[in-house]
């Protein structure tokens, strides 16, 4: 397929998007049209996207191929068009969306099918398809901004999915806000780069950066600084990480789709595009591997103790991210690009699968009348012989993301904290995040593992009435679970390191992406022994977490969430998030509101400008008329008077 | 023998005018009112404007004051309270118009030589030269009557104002007959 | 299109008589309308703004883009003896400015066409008499011409807010009418002074821009003063903070149609007045670093402020009011930024603004027209009864935000592109409002259209209708377009953009990064 | 040519013409006080007639028809105010008080 025929890719869902979206004001319940526009657009998108691979791989495109589609902000100088860029990155960024998107889109029919917002649903999924497309497509910053900011809108569209509940609206908006304050950094980030390097295509930034910048210097710093503010907030790392929790208000597939194996890796796929400005700013990415390591420590840690489903797949999400940034931190782009891959399988796998759960609980408490909570797992448990399909596939996402071998995860995050304690050679800090990533990935294994426990194994506890209704859901459902299994335990093929005995498929695969920044970064080859123990170390630890947390979460008393006793000690603090939310809350949203309503509104605005100056000026004046108008006394004598003075004056003026 | 006589009418009609606007009863001012246009009929005579006097004596003695006294009976106030304003007024009142009378005494000197040193900002040896137009004017009056002096600039040079008076009375007329009325 | 129109246009003379015809239709229309029968009043009010609106269109392919200069110019003497005369033409800045005004024309009345009950007549005829003071002001290329129009709008607004208005109109149209009112009679001592001393440097008494432009320097030494004069006068309209408190009131208490007006064309005039007037003849005094850094402080300020005033108002109109301070803080800092990128988007953030908020407006009038309250805690839920106005209103609200791909992103990215290299810290600073203009729209909008439905009287709000509909599918059309391809709007204000700042760049300083990409070439 | 005595009478009938205005409360004196004006003002026009030709007559001539028209309308007024507050005494009538 032609490369310039790209923008069918993001053409089909774009016309997906038109369809449904009609049909969702003319048309609400014409449900076949609309999943044959939904999924038919997704699968037609992925052909196209599997023909530019396939092109791209035969013809050995190293440099980017440029598609101009239009002329966009062409002022003066500052020229940008709206083009796609198609090379190695884009082309794998490309199969993950459409592919997971496709299979997430699928999985959709089926788990949407009795909403009333089906065709809206799936006008939101599309239209995000289509920004997701420019993100990973545009040729330049902007091109990728447009792609950025977009997916935030569809991710506030979708998290305030079903609006009618506050507490859904209002996660979506947190996420849209959290998600601007990152914005703003790419925003500076892009007016750094104009001011220094006259130039925000990707192409002429990897061009141009070697020749102006001062690597490690003032101005590198601060851009790549700013970037990576827009990553914390589009990939929910420590400090704007809270709304990605929250957005599990939105319906499942979303959270899979956008939370997990999409929307938030654009901060991961950002700074791989622009990797020549990272690798340039030791200072950047230090900091950057440092908030990914605390983040995935941070958020792991949380997920120990969280009893929604979906809020510990989500704090889970928090974390693996962190290990991306870890990676790109580090300077393996590769790697944190590779982890994106299997993380977008085995996370896809592992929400699609709770999707599934959810589907099943909430089907039996709604044939049951009963009001608990679906999501709960204190409400699962023993659902291994309703759901075993589910089951299986849940336990090889488990193992993917504990990084038990040959499961793709181990192959990824492995590389990630190899390459971290290779770091540590020349910058020590790094031996610090080798090791928290290793608890982390230790705290990963265990929760997820009491998350399996709590929702397949021990005793049913979600009532009586309701164990009748439980079922696996249909084949619609099921079966991009399937192939998402499938991907996530044979993901690690993509790039099997040597020491493996494989090749580095996708470090050859990306590194023309890379070239730009390779002079910045000093390779050390590692001995053989010592790589083979970090990954046994690793792999330990993956181990271990699984067996602790299955051991320890079988032996607990589990109780129905109605029956359970609160938390206590730092189990509390856990479940209750460290109290960050409350804190920024309390620290920043409140005072900024208060101070906007009480000082800036009531006093300065109402009070100073509009009461005393305003206002005041109009009193002011009042008031001398009000002394003029006592002259007026209504006395045609008097004001003959003050005639005849005048004239008397004027003659006096005159005459003398 | 002129300036006695005008002197004789200028002494009625300042006495008179001073009794108008002292009296109290709106019916003697009005009389003395009618005197003091008379005298003044005579003075423009004095001076030469004929016409203008017996314009003087049909319309304001006659028309307007008959007006005025129609309507003093018509509203029965002839007997009326008095209608002086207070004290702090009436001084007030002493004040500036004695400041009026002192900056206007000084015209009481004037004459056509002096007007016309002080127009031109030199003393002139002739000045009938510089109000041609009034001797133009005596020797038309001369030629065509006191009517026809009056009547010619009239009709002729201030035809468009003339005709704008007409305008103004029609609309006098109009305007009075509707305030007047009882009811609108 | 372009290929096909021109010659049509050209054969027609077109070019010859369009501003006049303009200019003159409106007023004319007013008069129609006071002399037909009641009944008519709004048909024919909306033959004469589509008549207007059709007349103008051809002005967007007459246009020759390429062209900095004054285009459609013509002049008439006037008041010789004053050296007055009918100077009327327009360029790339002004353009927009007309067709926003003349497109904006059937809109209104299509807007408004159930929401006046009392005096149609003459809310009708004043509201084509603002019109054609509007486009006055924006095509008048002298002085007088331009003061008597700028008056000249204050009087239909006035009655429009003081007769046709909500509960404090009164109020709040004395206010509009006295605060613009004493900002431009400081103007009208400038202009008289300004020609006076050109006057007396040249010999020539004229009111004509060109004329008193060509011979700024003479006016160099009573610059601080005049500038100030003029500024002032500007400022009021644009509304600088803090000289914006007459806007909230203006906006809650006008009618729809006058909110639009305000919002879209009278607060442009302020800005526009700037770009034209105010800097071009004073440009050593109004770039000092002095000067620009007030404007800039006051800019920013305004810009955070507004927002932040913003997001705390219980009153829908209030809070789009606020809004549009803070989006007119962009245009005074893409102003003062004085490149061509940012000129170009304090133009573009005129035009974007004046279609979003427009549209804005319009959608609150919607909602007033079925509820008869502006709170925002009256609503809630309303999505779920009126989904096609919720999805305007939403649309319209991410294109206020700035979302790219819709119309504000273009001018606030330029604008803050552009006014970077010179104001780096300020830029950052105003930057930060992305933040907050999300903030204010999207708890409006949360508060407004999601939630549950708490109020019974919402249950059965109708959504919008075939009418309702006509004004806002070409609103939020533009909107996207102008996202997307804003190519031919930026095409059309390039030129005039690049003349303006060639007419005052020799009084900038150099830009760091321009002086570092020379270096670079010249080592190449 | 009795320019200068002329002048001077018309000056003092004009000054008695204000004091009447300003001492005088009866609304209808007032009036006549004011006639006492334009009177003296004619007598000027008359006197300097002789050195400025006729035109000055021409405006006494004017005025007269001006004050007629005046009485006619004020008189009406007067009339009208007299029907609604039974009095014509200007104390009486301040609507123009601030």
């Amino acid at each position: 397929m032609p490369v310039h025929l790209v923008w069918l890719t993001v053409a089909f869902p774009l016309l997906g998007f038109l369809v449904n979206g009609a049909l969702a004001f003319a048309r609400p319940n014409a449900r076949r049209a609309v999943s044959v526009a939904g999924v038919g657009s997704l699968v037609a998108s992925f052909v196209v996207s599997l023909g530019i691979f396939l092109t791209v791989r035969s013809a050995h495109i190293v440099e980017p191929e440029i598609v101009k589609l239009w002329a966009w902000l062409p002022v003066d100088r500052f020229h940008i068009d709206i083009a796609f860029q198609v090379d190695p990155l884009a082309a794998v960024m490309l199969l993950v969306v459409t592919g997971v998107g496709s299979l997430i889109h699928l999985f959709s029919v089926g788990y949407m099918q009795e909403d009333a917002g089906y065709a809206r649903y799936f006008a939101y999924l599309n239209l995000f398809i289509v920004f997701m497309l420019v993100l990973v497509l545009g040729s330049s910053l902007p091109v990728l901004f447009i792609g950025w900011e977009g997916v935030g809108l569809c991710s506030y569209l979708l998290i305030g999915f079903w609006f009618s509940d506050t507490a859904n609206a209002s996660a979506g908006k947190k996420a849209f806000l959290m998600n601007r304050i990152g914005d703003f950094g790419v925003l500076i980030a892009m007016f750094q780069l104009w001011t220094t390097l006259g130039t925000l295509e990707f192409v002429g930034i990897a061009r141009e950066a070697p020749r102006l910048l001062q690597p490690g210097g003032t101005a590198v710093t601060l851009i790549t600084l700013f970037l990576f503010l827009g990553c914390t907030g589009k990939s929910a790392q420590i400090p704007l990480y809270t709304w990605l929790p929250d957005a599990m208000a939105g319906p499942t597939p979303v959270s899979a789709l956008i939370h997990a194996a999409t929307m938030v890796t654009a901060g991961v796929y950002l700074v791989a595009r622009t990797n020549v400005l990272f690798a340039m700013a030791p200072a950047t990415s230090t900091l950057i591997a440092g908030v990914g390591a605390l983040t995935a420590l941070f958020a792991a840690s949380i997920g120990l103790r969280q009893y929604d489903i979906k809020k510990v797949l989500a704090y889970s999400t928090v974390s693996q991210l962190g290990y991306m940034f870890v990676g790109v931190g580090t300077g393996v782009f590769v790697s944190g690009l590779f982890h994106l891959v299997t993380h977008a399988f085995f996370k896809a796998l592992l929400f699609l699968g709770a999707g599934s759960v959810i589907h099943a609980m909430h089907h039996a408490y709604h044939a049951s009348h009963s009001h608990d909570d679906a999501q709960d797992m204190r409400n699962m448990g023993g659902l291994r012989s309703y759901l075993p399909k589910t089951w299986v596939l849940m336990w090889i996402a488990t193992l993917a993301i504990a990084g038990v071998p040959p499961f793709s995860g181990f192959f990824s995050k492995d590389e990630i904290l190899t390459a971290a304690f290779v770091r540590g050679a020349d910058n020590p800090w790094y031996y610090l995040f080798y090791a928290m990533g290793l608890a982390a990935a230790f705290a990963t294994a265990f929760y997820m593992a009491r998350l399996m426990v709590m929702t397949f194994h021990g005793e049913n506890r979600s009532g009586a009435a309701a164990r009748e209704h439980l079922h696996e859901p249909g084949a619609i459902m099921t079966g991009p679970l399937i192939v998402l299994g499938v991907l996530s335990a044979l993901g690690g093929i993509l790039n099997v390191p040597a020491a493996l005995g494989g090749h580095h498929a996708l470090a050859g695969w990306l590194r023309p992406v890379f070239a730009p920044s390779a002079g910045y970064l000093q390779v050390e080859e590692l001995r053989g022994s010592t790589e083979y123990l970090l990954i046994a170390a690793a792999v330990l630890a993956g181990v271990a977490g699984l067996v602790l947390g299955y051991r320890a979460t079988l032996n607990s008393r589990l109780l129905p969430a109605r029956e359970a006793l609160p938390d206590t000690g730092f189990a509390r603090v856990l479940a209750n998030k460290y109290y960050v939310d409350e804190a920024y809350d309390r620290v920043i949203v409140r005072p900024v509101v208060g101070f906007s309503r009480s000082v800036l509104w009531r006093f300065f605005d109402q009070g100073l400008v509009d009461g005393l100056l305003v206002n005041g000026s109009a009193r002011l004046f009042r008031g001398v008329g009000w002394l003029g108008s006592q002259l007026q006394t209504g006395q045609v004598g008097f004001y003959v008077l003050f005639f005849a003075v005048g004239a008397v004056w004027i003659l006096h003026v005159l005459l003398g | 023998m002129t300036e006695v006589v005008f002197y004789v009418f200028a002494t009625i009609a300042v006495v008179s005018a001073a009794l108008c606007i002292l009296q109290r009863s709106a019916v003697s001012a009005a009389l003395w009112l009618v005197t003091t246009m008379f005298s003044l009929a005579g003075i423009y005579v004095l001076l030469g404007a004929q016409f203008i006097a017996a314009v003087q004596v049909l319309v304001y003695a006659g028309a307007v004051m008959v007006l005025f006294l129609f309507v003093i009976m018509l509203l029965n106030i002839g007997h009326s309270t008095p209608d002086l304003r207070g004290s702090s007024m009436v001084g007030a009142t002493v004040v500036v118009v004695g400041l009026l009378v002192v900056e206007l005494a000084t015209l009481w000197r004037y004459t056509p030589r002096r007007l016309a040193a002080e127009i031109t900002g030199t003393p002139l040896a002739n000045p009938a030269a510089l109000f041609a137009a009034g001797q133009a004017a005596q020797q038309e009056t001369a030629a065509r009557g006191v009517v026809g002096g009056v009547a010619a600039p009239l009709f002729q040079q201030y035809l468009v104002p003339f005709e704008a008076t007409s305008v103004l009375l029609l609309s006098a007329i109009v305007g009075a007959v509707v305030l007047a009325k009882r009811k609108v | 299109m372009e290929q096909f129109f021109s010659p049509i246009l050209a054969a027609i003379g077109y070019n010859r008589w369009i501003l006049h015809v303009l200019l003159i239709l409106p007023l004319v229309g007013a008069i129609g309308i006071l002399v037909a029968p009641g009944s008519w009043a709004r048909w024919f009010t909306l033959v004469v703004a589509g008549l207007e609106f059709f007349l103008a269109l051809g002005l967007w392919f007459a246009f020759d883009p390429s062209n900095g200069g004054i285009q459609f110019e013509s002049q008439v003497d006037w008041i010789r003896g004053w050296g007055v005369s009918y100077h009327i033409g327009i360029d790339g800045i002004s353009l927009f400015m007309v067709l926003l005004a003349t497109g904006m024309m059937p809109l209104l009345v299509w807007g408004s066409w159930h929401s006046i009950q009392v005096r149609r007549r003459g809310y009708y005829a004043l509201l084509l008499a603002l019109k054609s003071a509007m486009i006055g002001v924006f095509i008048s290329l002298d002085l007088f011409l331009f003061y008597c129009f700028w008056e000249l709008l204050l009087i239909p607004m006035y009655f429009l807010i003081g007769v046709w208005g909500s509960s404090n109109r009164l109020y709040a149209a004395t206010k509009f009418v006295l605060y613009t009112f004493s900002g431009s009679l400081l103007m009208l001592v400038a202009i008289v002074a300004m020609v006076w001393t050109v006057g007396r440097a040249t010999g020539t008494y004229s009111f004509s821009y060109d004329h008193l432009l060509a011979n700024r320097d003479a006016l160099a030494g009573q610059a601080p003063w005049l500038f100030t004069a003029f500024a002032l006068a500007f400022a009021v309209k644009v509304p600088i903070f803090p000289f914006h408190t007459w806007l909230p009131d203006a906006h809650v208490e006008a009618p729809t149609a006058g909110s639009v007006d305000l919002a879209v064309i009278l607060l442009k005039m302020g800005t526009y007045g700037f770009l034209r007037f105010a800097i071009p003849l004073f440009p050593a005094f109004a770039l000092s670093p002095a000067v620009s850094a007030v404007f800039v402080v006051l800019a920013v300020t305004g810009i955070l402020y507004a927002a932040l005033v913003s997001m705390v108002q219980p009153d829908l109109k209030k809070l789009v009011a606020y809004s549009s301070v803070s989006h007119l803080g962009f245009v005074m800092l893409g102003i003062w930024g004085s490149t061509v990128q940012s000129v170009q988007g304090a133009i573009m953030v005129m035009i974007a603004h004046g279609v979003s908020t427009g549209c804005l407006f319009f959608l609150i009038g919607m909602l007033y027209d079925r509820r008869h309250t502006r709170l925002i805690a009256d609503y809630g839920g309303i999505a779920r009864v009126a989904p096609i106005l919720t999805t305007a209103f939403v649309i319209t609200a991410f294109a206020s935000i700035g979302l790219p791909g819709l119309n504000g992103f273009i001018g606030e990215f330029l604008v803050l592109l552009g006014s970077y290299a010179r104001f780096p810290v300020a830029v950052g600073i105003a930057t930060i409002v992305i933040v907050f203009a999300a903030a204010y729209l999207l708890w409006a909008v949360q508060r407004v259209f999601f939630s549950p439905l708490v109020h019974e009287a919402n249950r059965t709000l109708r959504d919008v209708d075939l009418r309702e509909l006509a004004v806002l599918v070409p609103l939020v059309g533009s909107m996207i377009w102008m996202g997307v391809y804003p190519n031919p709007f930026l095409r059309r204000t390039e030129a005039a953009s690049r003349r303006y700042i060639e007419m005052v760049s020799p009084h900038l300083p150099p830009l760091a990064h321009e002086a570092g990409v020379i270096r670079q070439e010249a080592a190449r | 040519m009795l320019l200068g005595p002329s002048l001077a009478l018309s000056a003092i009938l004009f000054s008695l013409g204000v004091a009447g205005v300003l001492l005088r409360r009866n609304a209808i004196v007032l009036f006549m006080c004011i006639e006492l004006m334009l009177n003296a003002v004619n007598l000027t026009f008359v006197a300097l007639s002789r050195l400025y030709g006729a035109g000055g007559y021409v405006m006494v001539f004017f005025v007269m028809t001006v004050a007629a028209a005046e009485a006619a309308v004020g008189l009406a007024i007067i009339l009208a105010i007299f029907r609604h507050e039974q009095s014509v005494d200007l104390e009486n009538i301040n609507l123009l008080r601030g």
